[in-house]
């Protein structure tokens, strides 16, 4: 079938030499890194005051350096990439030797996940709509609203966090100061965990939705304003249509499709996007043990989640480009 | 430039041009002022440690024994430094790669887009640290940084001027252009170059800020320039964790944010009063009568 | 018979700045109008005389960089003249599409492309009639949108998906939706090609046949008013130059430009050389002195040079502002 | 017989569709003309109908899906592209589309007049532009320095046709010259083609809706519906005695200026438009008040009835038939 | 809030997890590779056989799980370990002799593990009976016991009964771990930044039980908040009992809230006694800083007294020798018999000049500049008391001094600025970690300042490689942690052969390789030989020990191959709202960081006290 053909077969054509690329790259970069995994690996002994006796620590290298999978050339350790790519093993993890990579990953991925795609998505959907509305009416509030967020946007994120873990944590203890659940709480699927989980979300969450939001409503305040000037939207309002029914129905549902592909591009950041946040509240997730998975070197956990954010991006561009004919009926007759 | 003038004074009239315009003005004159600095930036106790703001330091000084005034003139000159060499150099790989991929089309567009499309995949803060370590030496100089943040920044835009191109092709002039005989090269430099330019512009403004943001993040965590450097991500990297929220000293806290707000303020209003001024739609409005 | 609209000495300029500098465009430039109830009332001129400002004037749509500037405009609303342009803008609102509406120019991108023609229908009817009577309305519009030989299906599909002249007849269909008794139409057969653009046209006509109302048309086509309209004006450089009953107006032009206008036009079957105006029409900026077509008329005296002329009444209906046909 | 240039057989297939359901339509199908030097030949139809197609496809902006384009006998493949250029020559439709308008005008002018290294200084330049302009009516001083937005569209219109003068071409492809010339000028635009025509024997592909100004101008014409040539021959003879019941159906849906003249009945038109390229057999059979049986299943093939060409099942019994 | 119902805050000691998150949370095996230990996994899971005393004063090394000192046969190839009967795992299983030979033979065989390598020398391990190991050895090792004598981490035995039943060892998580100290593991938190630790109710049944008593806390919470600001706001919310930190946030900590205090009452409330130092090092590989002249002109430049005043406001201890760490123990074994010799110490700085750069009243001059600042109450007259506060003294600020030296060397000095002998200027790079809130790379603002003061271009190299690159020797000068390998002494035993060890020749390997010894590469035959010496000396055979401390100590300083200048100081803050008692000068049970790292915590926590408070 043509649709086939012509659609679905050049984006996947697409979508895999994107994957391929970018798989490479991940492969190659942290193998330039100026850090070695068994030095890093000996000097933290040293550092935490593990005494290391000269001889001992030959004796370490070596075995780690077996261990590690860390022998052959570059080339044979891509090919063997390649191999436990396809098998979705990604080796042990160096610095957390010898806990699998795998397992590394499946103990924070589910709360990046979590945490992120719910409030990219908030973000994005408050940021259309209000951003809609905002560049559409113009009115006097909202030029102070706008100002505001031209304020907030640009203020480092942690410093946003910190403003309001002191506002919500501290001054008015309403909210924990850190952590992903409560103190001596086990995981468990109860009521009382989930609320648990919730309520300690709740300012990281916030954070990263006021800031995403700040980000979103700007671009989609801009393209509303090119959007309000399109010959149907000026034809409905000569026509009588409602503002409301015009900022609905044209200028946001319009404005909506550029902001579509940011979204697909968004999910690229979860897996950065998220390291001050843990890094500031404390809250477990993939962007910390990514961040230090590179200070250490540790090429498996690095790859391992690099190959998932990268295969996670381009899927889920993949994904909006498969259904981005639904938004815009335009791309179905092309 | 009688027309430059006209314009100038034209868009002096958009309160947001004008504003900014002064705020960036008065930016630039700080960043001129760092060259009659009396303080060495790098060196540390050369005053009194944690003095609020007075007339001898107008913005008092730091834990460290510096005037925070005369650390933001550089900070300020250092920070617009990568800011406006990652615009310069990802504005140049987005020209030629969006015009190119626009122009050309076929395989061309579709090599180009598909490695524009895997840094953009690429989860690119990571990327950055990687990097930044592997060439440690080489971005501890604001010109390799911006180097590098260029690299991460030109695919989004790329692809604005690309469809823009797109559009651009099918219109008849480019045709005329054809059929005058003018070899590729001159029709992209000469038909389709000026009708870029406004994107071109207003990204350069808006990858500004970008750039400023990601010094300020790569700084926060230790990475990027040598912390002994004053930028805004230094200075602002060294005010929190050597707790001058909690210290009281405020000023040495707020002179970085207020700054970073300030400029990112200007930036955004000179990129938005610069967007609806050159927005072609407008332009030709406004010329044609 | 009564007048439906009337303007007096309507002005309305674009103010635009540009390099700092204040240009103004006379697009609307002292226009004199007395619209019938009952009629399909013809502008000609040609392309940026003014003809669409006058339209979206006329329809009180003033936005930036558009200003009124001088004059009224009257609506003959229930029997009372209403001046419109200094009526609040919340009023001005039960007037459209209800009372006025309009096909704009390039009608072939007005359509919302992400929105079947269905939804835009169902909007228009939402935002003008009570919630009870949607549904008659709705299916009088399918019953239009067959009479205007546009299939149900028609109704499913979406703007992109249908041809020029298939969207333009659309539009058309959205601006009868209320029975207006105004409807303006704003060169609705440009960009067609004539087998569709006499669909359209026709339509236009049988539309007006129906309701009974006042259809004002906009084209610089002669041929589309000689078909269709029974009174016609002609503009030039924001004036109306001469106006009269359509037929009067081919069989007698008065002003040297209307005779240019139809004596150019060539037919089949006719290979007789005919000579276009020379010169070109003045910018809009800088109107010549005097009367505005003087640099290219071929009778031009020296008081047209000097002194503006005014549309007067050379017979019954037949109004003429040039100092030599008067 | 000479022909300058030739259409042979030319097809050019767009696909459109739907997600799940896509088409081809054939914009141009198997259309084959020849246009002799000095000639106006005119080609006409509804919008839509692959005019503009044809001459993109001439002026060589696209690829033809079958045929080929022989200029004086040689195939355009065969043709150094700046060669044909300098020879085949356009003209569009929007003369403000057809300028720059960050550039002055005159800048196109030198720099057509540089890439065909047809003078060796600027005032030879000058000189060449000059004679140009000149014919068509205008003055260097008028386009000196001067951005596209301060001429109006019948200034403009004209520099263009000047400048696709400059090389000397011996065929000027017009798509819709005058279409969006104010009604004023269009008659000094069409002028200019007959004066170019009788001259310097200038031949002109001239696209247009307007039959009237085919009729004009044109020597030849030939009328396009849905990609197909279903009528051509003098202009004399097609549209005063047309035989196509398309061609009928066009002239008789010209207004006329004359409010004694008024259309009697109303006509159709399709609403989906690709619904009508995918038709079997005639194209024209849904909408034709003479429609048979074998009309909805077969093409008409091409029919020679004196020196016209029909493609017409009304004249398919009793006539010979020439091979398509 | 906090935390949850059934876990009073006022029974529950709340103290800051430094390396947090865990790499691994829920992962407690460790034995296999690096696991974050400071949650109180090597303070409560485990026990070793000896542990350095926590009382500073006291000093000396305690037996934990060993009933007494190791003994070595005569040629230290053989090693009888004598072990504390009456101790019990959590479970309830009885620890004994099999657990500990278990453990050795283990870490013998299995590669990956820790000590798998220092094991490599065993030749044969058993248990003649349930409460005594023999260790053989294949070659003689007087210090072989160090392995297994805990200062901060040591091989300590694993629960056979749990150990023997995994498949694997090295993969094994040990969760939930069984204890061989006071407390019982509780939960964790899956981001790794929390753990929480109940009380034994046989904690009778641990060494720390025998030997001191009872714990007071019910339960133990280990947390990390992130960054500083949250640790500060947590301990002003009272949900955070001590916080180890910078200068500053302890000022700021001692300012924002009344129930706060530090070690001491008034300035330089820090303590400081830890036992590594800080300053820079070179590496003696790359010229000019292969020249002795070079290096004490280096150090002569630098003004100790405002160099610790500008970084520290005044509040750390200097100290002129690399091990030589500042604290009761060393002041009578090394510092006392070195000072003759350190007021003796003469320079030859060219054209026949001699120089004693020996300050011997340093520390008073910091007292001095304190008194103008801030409250002191230090006797100036109590020699002992000044310099175990404020250090042993250091070198004269002698400019002068350094330029002759250098001059002497080739060196020019022009406009104000240093030139290299072969006229190139010269400026320094400082290999160093980015971490800003690191003392070390505080400290080294100040010593870079100095330099630039005396007219020497300084940058630094800030890198997260900072460790590797220093192993390879890619440097010039490093700002050292722990004084690199060689830092970190037993601290309250006088056996300085792991220090010197560290320099022996055969280490020394080429700029690029990874060295196995200092980073520095110093070497020298008198060291060696000091090395060699100590190998065949006893470790209880103090006065030997002592003697040859001594002399490796004086060629370290007389060569100045590094340039130590402060005893790393332990800013430390403790919230007096639910619990008191925490060490202070009068009452100084413990150095204060066992509070927040280090193992020997279970030993302290009899001593504080609730307040109370609910
Ligand atoms: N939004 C606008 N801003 C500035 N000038 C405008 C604007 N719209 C129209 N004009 C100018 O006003 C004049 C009259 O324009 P108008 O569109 O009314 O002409 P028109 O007679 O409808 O022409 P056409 O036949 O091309 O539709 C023109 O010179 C045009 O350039
Ligand atoms: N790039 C394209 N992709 C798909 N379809 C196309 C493309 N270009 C033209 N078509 C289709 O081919 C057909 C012929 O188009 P063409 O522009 O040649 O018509 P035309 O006769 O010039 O019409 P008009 O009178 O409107 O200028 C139309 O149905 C059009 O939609
Ligand atoms: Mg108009
Ligand atoms: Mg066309």
């Amino acid at each position: 079938m043509s649709f086939i053909k012509r659609y679905l077969i050049p984006r996947l054509i697409q979508y895999v030499i994107v994957t391929f690329l970018g798989l490479t790259a991940i492969f190659l970069f942290p193998r330039l890194l100026p850090v070695d995994p068994i030095k890093q690996e000996l000097v933290r002994y040293q550092t935490f005051g593990v005494y290391v006796s000269p001889e001992q620590q030959e004796q370490i290298m070596k075995t780690l350096r077996q261990l590690y999978g860390l022998e052959g050339t570059l080339w044979e350790q891509y090919l063997s990439f390649w191999g436990r790519l396809f098998k979705f093993d990604f080796g042990p993890s160096l610095s957390r030797f010898p806990t699998p990579v795998n397992k590394v990953i499946g103990m924070a991925l589910p709360w990046t996940v979590g945490l992120l795609s719910f409030t990219t998505i908030i973000a994005w959907i408050l940021a259309v709509i209000i951003g809609g509305i905002v560049g559409y009416y113009r009115k006097k509030w909202m030029e102070v609203f706008d100002f505001i967020i031209m304020i907030i946007r640009p203020i480092p994120y942690y410093i946003t966090s910190l403003i309001f873990l002191i506002l919500f944590a501290y001054i008015f203890p309403i909210f924990p100061l850190s952590g992903g659940i409560g103190i001596g709480t086990t995981l468990a699927f109860n009521l009382s965990t989930i609320l648990n989980i919730l309520k300690h979300a709740i300012l990281p969450a916030l954070t990263l939705i006021v800031v995403g939001f700040c980000w979103q409503f700007q671009s989609m305040k801009l393209i509303t304003q090119v959007a309000k000037n399109e010959d149907h939207v000026i034809y409905a309002k000569i026509a009588g249509i409602s503002d409301s029914k015009i900022v609905s129905n044209h200028v946001i549902r319009n404005a909506m499709l550029p902001m579509v592909t940011q979204l697909g591009l968004q999910f690229g950041t979860i897996f950065s996007g998220t390291l001050i946040t843990e890094m500031v509240f404390a809250y477990p997730g993939i962007g910390w043990i990514l961040y230090d998975s590179i200070m250490r070197a540790d090429y498996n956990l690095i790859m391992g989640i690099m190959c998932i954010s990268v295969i996670a991006v381009t899927t889920s561009i993949l994904f909006l480009d498969l259904i981005y004919p639904l938004f815009d009926p335009r791309v179905r007759y092309r | 430039m009688r027309k430059l003038i006209g314009l100038f004074y034209d868009l002096l009239k958009d309160y947001r041009f004008t504003i900014s315009f002064i705020i960036f003005l008065f930016l630039i004159i700080l960043a001129i002022l760092s060259f009659f600095s009396p303080y060495n930036p790098q060196r540390t106790y050369q005053v009194p440690s944690g003095l609020p703001p007075s007339k001898n330091h107008i913005l008092g000084t730091n834990w460290l024994g510096q005037d925070v005034f005369w650390q933001l003139t550089f900070a300020v000159k250092n920070s617009l430094t990568i800011a406006i060499v990652t615009a310069f150099f990802s504005r140049i790989i987005a020209v030629i790669v969006g015009i190119f991929a626009g122009y050309k089309g076929g395989k061309t567009d579709r090599i180009l887009i598909t490695v524009g499309d895997t840094t953009m995949v690429l989860p690119f803060l990571i990327i950055l640290i990687i990097i930044s370590m592997i060439l440690k030496d080489w971005t501890n100089n604001f010109f390799n940084l911006g180097l590098l943040l260029a690299f991460f920044s030109w695919a989004w835009d790329a692809r604005v001027i690309r469809s823009q191109i797109l559009s651009l092709r099918e219109r008849d002039f480019i045709k005329v252009a054809v059929l005058s005989g003018m070899p590729t090269m001159r029709i992209v430099r000469k038909q389709l170059l000026p009708h870029v330019l406004p994107i071109i512009f207003t990204t350069f403004i808006n990858n500004m800020s970008w750039a400023i943001g990601m010094e300020i993040t790569l700084a926060y965590l230790g990475l990027g320039i040598d912390p002994t450097i004053p930028t805004i991500g230094t200075m602002l990297q060294t005010a929190i964790y050597r707790q001058a929220l909690f210290m009281g000293l405020w000023w040495w806290l707020a002179t970085p944010i207020v700054t970073a707000i300030l400029l990112f303020i200007a930036l955004y209003w000179l990129s938005v009063s610069l967007s609806e001024y050159l927005d072609p739609r407008a332009r030709f409005q406004r010329v044609g009568a | 018979m009564s007048i439906i609209l009337k303007t007096e000495n309507l002005k309305a300029f674009y103010i635009l700045k540009y390099l700092g500098e204040e240009r103004v465009i006379k697009a609307v430039n002292g226009i004199n109008l007395e619209i019938p109830e009952n009629e399909i009332y013809g502008i000609a001129g040609e392309s940026g005389c003014g003809k669409s400002t006058l339209l979206k004037v006329l329809l009180a749509t003033l936005d930036p960089p558009l200003k009124h500037i001088d004059g009224s405009l009257y609506y003959n609303f229930d029997n009372n003249f209403i001046d419109v342009l200094r009526s609040p803008k919340e009023e001005l609102k039960k007037f459209r599409w209800k009372f006025i509406s309009y096909i704009p120019q390039g009608s072939m991108h007005v359509l919302n492309p992400v929105k079947k023609v269905k939804d835009t229908f169902l909007e228009f009817l939402e935002s003008h009639v009570k919630e009870k009577d949607k549904k008659d309305y709705l299916e009088l519009s399918i019953e239009h949108l067959r009479e205007l030989g546009l299939s149900p299906e028609t109704l499913e599909a979406y703007p992109h998906q249908l041809s020029g002249g298939m969207r333009q007849r659309v539009v058309i269909a959205l601006s009868t939706l209320l029975h207006p008794q105004i409807i303006l139409a704003d060169e609705p057969t440009t960009a067609l090609d004539v087998v569709a653009q006499r669909a359209v046209i026709q339509l236009l006509k049988r539309i007006q046949n129906t309701l009974q109302n006042t259809i004002i048309i906009v084209t610089h086509d002669m041929g589309i008013h000689a078909q269709i309209t029974t009174k016609m004006a002609i503009m030039y450089a924001g004036k109306i130059v001469e106006s009269a009953s359509t037929k009067e107006i081919f069989k007698n032009p008065l002003h040297p430009y209307t005779k240019y206008l139809i004596q150019s036009l060539p037919h089949i079957g006719d290979k007789e050389p005919r000579e276009g105006i020379q010169g070109s029409p003045p910018s809009l900026i800088s109107l010549p002195p005097g009367c505005a077509f003087h640099p290219r008329c071929p009778y031009a005296q020296p008081i047209c040079k000097s002194e503006e002329p005014t549309l007067k009444e050379v017979s019954s209906e037949h109004k003429v502002a040039c100092f030599i046909a008067s | 017989m000479e022909k300058i240039l030739e259409v042979k057989n030319i097809s050019k297939i767009y696909s459109v569709g739907s997600l799940f359901s896509r088409i081809r339509i054939t914009a141009v199908d198997n259309v084959s003309f020849y246009i002799k030097p000095a000639e106006i030949f005119t080609l006409a139809g509804e919008s839509g109908c692959g005019k503009t197609t044809l001459s993109k496809i001439i002026l060589g902006f696209e690829e033809p899906n079958y045929g080929e384009i022989l200029y004086e006998g040689k195939s355009t493949k065969n043709i150094d592209r700046i060669e044909f250029m300098k020879k085949v020559q356009g003209v569009f439709q929007n003369p403000f589309e057809s300028f720059n308008p960050l550039i002055t005008i005159e800048d196109i002018f030198f720099e057509t007049i540089y890439n065909f290294k047809l003078a060796t200084n600027k005032n030879e330049a000058i000189k060449i532009i000059e004679e140009k302009l000149n014919a068509v009516g205008l003055s260097f001083d008028d386009i000196h320095n001067r951005y596209p937005n301060e001429l109006s569209g019948g200034q403009l219109q004209r520099a263009s046709i000047a400048r696709s003068l400059l090389t000397n071409p011996s065929i000027l492809i017009a798509d819709e010259p005058v279409s969006m010339v104010d009604a004023s000028l269009r008659m000094s635009i069409i002028n200019l083609f007959s004066k170019l025509k009788n001259q310097i024997g200038l031949s002109v592909l001239y696209i247009t809706h307007d039959l009237a100004t085919a009729y004009y101008v044109g020597d030849r014409i030939a009328i396009m519906f849905r990609g197909n040539i279903v009528e051509m021959g003098p202009v004399n003879k097609v549209l005063l005695y047309p035989k196509h019941p398309y061609t009928q159906l066009l002239l008789e849906s010209i207004p006329k200026a004359d409010p004694e003249k008024k259309w009697r009945e109303n006509v159709t038109i399709a609403d989906i438009e690709y619904t009508e390229y995918l038709k079997e057999g005639c194209k024209f059979a849904g909408r034709c008040s003479f429609v048979r049986d074998i009309c909805k299943k077969e093409k008409p093939k091409e029919i020679m009835i004196d020196d016209v060409l029909v493609r017409c099942h009304l004249y398919s019994e009793n006539k010979t038939t020439i091979s398509a | 809030q906090g935390l949850p119902a059934g876990i009073p805050r006022d029974k529950t000691l709340i103290l800051p997890f430094l390396f947090a998150p865990l790499p691994v949370p829920g992962n407690w095996n460790l034995w296999a590779g690096w696991r974050a230990q400071n949650c109180g996994l090597h303070q409560f899971v485990t026990e070793p056989l000896w542990t350095i005393n926590p009382d500073v004063v006291k000093g000396g090394i305690i037996n934990a799980l060993a009933a007494a000192d190791p003994i070595y046969n005569s040629d230290f190839t053989k090693l009888v370990i004598k072990l504390r009967k009456g101790i019990y795992w959590s479970d309830g299983v009885e620890f004994t002799a099999d657990d500990l030979v278990y453990t050795i033979q283990t870490v013998k065989d299995t590669e990956g593990l820790d000590y798998h390598g220092a094991m490599q020398d065993v030749k044969r391990v058993y248990a003649p009976d349930k409460y005594t190991v023999v260790v053989e050895l294949n070659r003689p090792n007087s210090r072989f016991h160090t392995f297994f004598l805990e200062r901060w981490g040591a091989l300590r035995p694993m629960p056979k009964h749990i150990f023997s039943k995994v498949k694997d060892v090295l993969t094994y998580d040990f969760n939930p771990p069984v204890s061989l100290g006071p407390y019982v593991y509780v939960a964790h938190d899956p981001a790794g930044y929390w753990v929480l630790w109940k009380k034994r109710e046989d904690w009778k049944r641990t060494v720390t039980g025998q030997l001191f008593g009872e714990p007071k806390p019910e339960y133990v919470l280990f947390i990390n908040h992130g960054t500083p600001e949250k640790q500060n706001m947590a301990m002003l919310r009272h949900e955070l009992d001590a916080i180890q930190g910078t200068a500053e946030q302890m000022l700021t900590m001692l300012k924002m809230s009344n129930t706060t205090r530090s070690y001491r009452d008034t300035w330089p409330y820090i303590d400081p006694r830890d036992i590594s130092t800080r300053g820079p090092a070179f590496n003696h590989l790359v010229p000019p800083y292969n020249n002795k002249d070079v290096r004490w002109a280096l150090a002569l430049s630098i003004d100790v007294v405002e160099t610790i005043i500008s970084t520290y406001n005044g509040m750390a201890a200097m100290t002129p020798g690399l091990p030589l760490v500042v604290g009761k123990n060393f002041y009578d074994w090394y510092f006392k018999p070195l000072k003759p010799w350190l007021e003796n110490l003469t320079l030859d700085i060219g054209g026949g000049q001699k120089f004693k750069p020996w300050d011997s009243k340093a520390p008073w001059r910091l007292l001095e500049w304190a008194k103008k600042n801030y409250k002191v109450d230090i006797d100036p007259n109590n020699e002992e008391e000044v310099r175990l506060t404020l250090g042993y003294g250091w070198w004269k600020y002698a400019p002068d001094v350094a330029e002759k030296l250098l001059i002497k060397n080739g060196f020019k000095k022009i406009g104000g600025k240093w030139y290299l002998p072969d006229g190139k200027p010269w400026k320094i790079t400082i290999l160093r970690g980015p971490d800003p809130t690191d003392m070390a790379n505080i400290f080294i603002l100040g010593v870079a300042e100095q330099w630039k003061k005396f007219g020497i271009d300084v940058v630094f190299n800030v890198t997260t490689a900072a460790a590797t690159l220093a192993l390879n020797g890619q440097f010039e000068v490093l700002n050292t942690g722990h004084g690199g390998f060689a830092g970190e002494p037993w601290g309250l035993h006088p056996d300085l052969y792991l220090c010197f060890n560290a320099m022996n020749s055969k280490y020394v390997r080429p700029v690029g390789e990874p060295t196995l010894g200092w980073a520095g590469r110093w070497s020298d035959p008198r060291m060696d030989k000091i090395i060699a010496e100590l190998e065949r000396t006893r470790w209880t055979d103090f006065p030997k020990i002592k003697k040859l401390g001594l002399e490796g100590l004086k060629v370290e300083i007389e060569e100045m191959i590094s340039i130590p200048i402060i005893n790393c100081p332990i800013a430390i803050v403790f919230d007096e709202y639910y619990w008191t008692n925490w060490p202070s000068p009068k009452n100084d049970y413990a150095r204060c960081d066992n509070f927040t790292t280090w193992p020997q915590l279970k030993y302290i926590l009899h001593q504080i006290k609730p307040t109370g408070k609910k």
